[in-house]
């Protein structure tokens, strides 16, 4: 059982693991760089612990200072949030290596996860589809042109220890993959240390599609769910909802049934979100993120479930506290993102209320946005009877929202939820292009 | 409290930089305030209204201006100890003078004993943290007197 | 269908109808008193209509310049909201000759329920258990007497008309019955112009637990499961609660078929709530409030319904947008009521936010608390998968709920919900009492 | 504490720069505070801030202090009608005397014609409100000279 956390982040998702602590009792130790002295995680809660200057490279990557501070303030266990060194398998050695508890999946597990090549082989080995492509690491270009012929261009090169666009290149002829090899290879080992790289079929246009799984580790594995991820801008995701509106009912028992047995397969311990891709019916296993995600309030509010609430049933050996029943989903949920495009102090925060509204937010009046860290500022999550309703809701949610001092993507947000494209439901991942065309590539 | 005595008091906070004042004696307590210079501060966030806040430890400035004197603060987040074991003398004493490479205290962190050197010639004007005690980064540890 | 609405009432249900008319597109006008000027509700509704001074009497209850504003600024409907004219059949009666829909039953049931005697015998007719006692109005001293002896004392003196404790006499001896029937005939005349009382077995310390029921008027009732209101300070709700922590499922098949029942035999149209006083594993018939509630929160969530778009929806000629199955009724969900001691300007306000946490209403920084109205300032609603965590994250929220520059009841809130017989559930309506006990009674 | 110390107590302070002051002895205590000359206005909430504003018609205080006139403002909310029917002449037209009791002005509410009477002597000096138009409670119609 946990008695006391040290929350190894900052921010919206410091401050939202907090408040379940506050629910469950647990008391908990924040820790900030010096940028971060006044907010509102380290306002919040029990106590705070400062360790580093801004840069993250010296505070909240700094393992040596998280894990002595959760030591010397007697915490039982350290929840690393989402970014950071949430999937580091290192830091996760680390802390339990210091008598701790990571809240998050063995260490062996994300080491796996995070190598592209070895994680497509557990989901061949489960039986979860995976696009068309080398399960292997490319060696020679020789043997990659073959492949490439045989999958069919355009195909695309991902670095195997990657993630965020770095180490890709899409190759849409023949002539240009030893190129892209090349190039692909250095930033792969620029980026992540590891210039392995692999080929994939590239989609032109599909949907981004997660399932939400929790596993108590003893092998009793339960999904919440998708969520419909397709809204992104540069790779960054904007706006998330439940259920996708691309999802019949087929296809969600066959994913989630595909999900839970590799999850099941892998022995995986936690939260975890398995990702797809989905172009005309068909789905394939993209990736497993082995922490909680930025959305994972669109699937609590159709699930009736606490994600960082199981996440810390789970690692404090309490189990799932789900029922037994498969579980309801009921409604539909939607999240935007809001992220800041300038940084300096809010001078005023009003917040939307009301029914079927909920904010996740490390911002107050006065609170300082620094360009130091995410720029992500709050999320805005309802939760309705069904899409069309949620998104006017979101739309009534959005105007409601004041935030001055710095500019926000707010209206753009807007401009988003009234699209027709988006409204129909019927878009690809290519959305925020299409309603922005950059016009200096016009 | 008498008339005279008030209207002194009221004069000598409105000739000071004050901007409220309160006094409590036996005979009475008196609370004293200027208007505003027209500031809007925008007032923080507290959330935890009804409860004990946070036990914040800030990282003070590493230099006093007023003094002269520099403050050495801790590099890491750790533990405090002044003597290199539990039955040694301390590294440092108030008064001492220490040189540059001289070891001033131990931070423990994840059972490494980090031993944290002074970088410049001074003299200990004061110790400012606890045997024991939890530092966090940027947390002075001694005031000096750069020699 | 509703276009443009009108809605005739102040403070957090005027807010909180605004936000749903948003949500479905519909135009809204706000009425506001000279004092109410800067308010919440006049400044996100559309339009906004100062309707008199500051006495609800001249404003709030002023039918002419109510209806007057709607048909001016082309209003289709008007919404009552609670309290005010909610329950007043002459306005809906006016409402609807002036060409308006009134949002809530007709005016010939809302004056029907509104005489207790009356709708007492509807509840016999529909077969639901009313307490022992008088079916009729008293009419002399001998005959009340006979029937006291027959139900056993205690027994009360109600107002037929009558509601908030006004009119009522607890008599434990029949030798204090003849006065106790002059007085509470008096006082029932003085504050509602009507003396007619009747006599009902008077329960020691019940539960109070209600029916939340939404109706097309075309014979199609459905429920929403049951509120608890047991915890009140002078006949005001404090904290109510969905599901009830003492009721069966059962009691609850059967209280809810019941309701049902009584809402088809009387033609009930709108969203309406039927209380019951529950003892000893049994449940009698109280009263129905034929308007929407303050606490009807609680059964929005644990229903996954929005009740004002019901309402609108009834009104408007749109039938339920309810599932045909059997509601599913999801967690537990609480709601506690956060009240002003004090007048004054809101100088510092912080909402709680993040998981579970919803809060309705009409406050922000600068707003003005005024002696004129209600003094209930906000609501705070939890939503979670059972009882103690609600009660724990409710606790989180006023918490983190700053409001100054006036005085509240949050900190006895949160002692109410620490308290010991409130975390088992087993209490009656001297909860209060109870844990607050006057020092001037002992 | 007696009337001539409070009093004192309040010339003192009203001859003060002070905003505020609170005396506690055993006998009393007292607090003073002077209305803000510039006061920090709490800005209210704007929750429609992408959106067009309230169309908001607010009262006007019921008297010009700088020119000596008065209004005249709607005891009711209706619709304005400066003539008793579509094809009359109006009630009254700027610079008219009317006595107390003439009719000024119609105002529909609930399909009845209302007739607001002047309730002195006075010359009409503006008309402040359109033929046709939605009048609040409070919102003033004529601007008048009493005389």
């Amino acid at each position: 059982m946990i008695r006391s956390l040290l929350i190894a982040n900052r921010g919206e998702i410091a401050v939202r693991i907090i408040r379940t602590c506050k629910d469950m009792g647990i008391r908990t130790v924040a820790v900030y760089s010096q940028a971060d002295a006044d907010s509102l995680h380290t306002r919040m809660a029990d106590q705070a612990i400062c360790i580093g200057p801004a840069a993250s490279s010296e505070s909240y990557l700094n393992i040596r200072n998280i894990i002595t501070a959760a030591c010397v303030s007697r915490c039982d266990a350290i929840h690393p949030g989402v970014g950071f060194l949430s999937e580091n398998p290192k830091f996760a050695e680390e802390v339990e290596r210091a008598g701790l508890v990571f809240v998050g999946p063995t260490a062996r597990t994300i080491r796996m996860l995070g190598d592209k090549v070895r994680s497509r082989h557990s989901a061949t080995e489960a039986g979860v589809p995976v696009t068309p492509g080398s399960m292997e690491a490319i060696t020679d270009a020789a043997s990659a042109a073959e492949l490439a012929q045989q999958i069919g261009y355009p195909v695309i090169l991902k670095a195997a220890a990657g993630g965020g666009g770095r180490g890709m290149r899409i190759v849409k002829h023949a002539k240009e993959l030893p190129n892209a090899i090349t190039v692909a290879s250095r930033e792969a080992l620029a980026f992540f240390s590891d210039g392995t790289i692999h080929m994939e079929k590239y989609l032109l246009n599909p949907r981004h599609v997660e399932i939400q799984l929790l596993s108590d580790g003893k092998g009793r594995v339960v999904h919440l769910g998708e969520r419909d991820c397709s809204v992104q801008k540069n790779h960054q995701k904007l706006i998330e909802e439940s259920p996708s509106p691309i999802i019949n009912e087929q296809m969600r028992q066959q994913m989630g049934a595909d999900s839970v047995r590799l999850f099941e397969h892998i022995g995986y311990r936690g939260a975890g979100t398995i990702e797809f891709l989905v172009e005309d019916g068909a789905y394939w296993f993209m990736e497993v993120n082995a922490r909680v995600q930025v959305e994972h309030p669109v699937s609590e509010l159709v699930s009736g479930t606490d994600i960082i609430r199981q996440q810390l049933l789970i690692a404090g050996g309490k189990g799932l506290d789900v029922p037994d029943e498969p579980l309801q989903l009921r409604g539909h949920a939607l999240e935007c993102r809001v992220n800041a495009s300038t940084t300096g102090t809010v001078v005023k925060f009003n917040p939307p209320l009301g029914p079927g509204v909920r904010v996740d937010t490390h911002l107050f009046q006065g609170a300082k946005i620094s360009p130091y860290y995410d720029s992500m500022i709050a999320k805005v999550i309802v939760h309705t009877p069904h899409r069309q309703l949620s998104i006017d809701t979101m739309v009534r949610a959005l105007k409601e929202f004041v935030i001055e001092g710095v500019d926000t993507n707010i209206d753009s947000q807007i401009a988003i939820l009234l699209s027709k494209p988006f409204r129909s439901g019927v878009f690809g991942t290519d959305l925020y292009t299409r309603l922005f065309p950059d016009p200096k590539k016009r | 409290m008498e008339q005279k005595e008030l209207q002194q008091f009221i004069t000598i906070f409105e000739n000071s930089s004050l901007s409220e004042i309160e006094i409590t004696c036996e005979q009475y307590s008196l609370h004293m305030k200027k208007p505003q210079a027209h500031t809007v501060v925008p007032e923080g966030y507290q959330p935890i209204s009804h409860h004990a806040g946070p036990q914040h430890i800030h990282a003070q400035p590493a230099v006093k201006v007023d003094s002269g004197t520099k403050t050495i603060t801790s590099p890491i987040v750790g533990t405090f100890y002044r003597t290199p074991s539990p039955d040694s003398p301390p590294y440092v004493e108030v008064g001492d003078t220490v040189h540059k490479g001289d070891v001033v205290c131990t931070l423990e962190a994840m059972k490494l004993m980090n031993q944290l050197e002074a970088e410049y010639d001074c003299e200990i004007v004061a110790v400012l943290a606890d045997q024991g005690a939890l530092v966090e980064f940027g947390q002075p540890l001694f005031e000096v007197k750069p020699l």
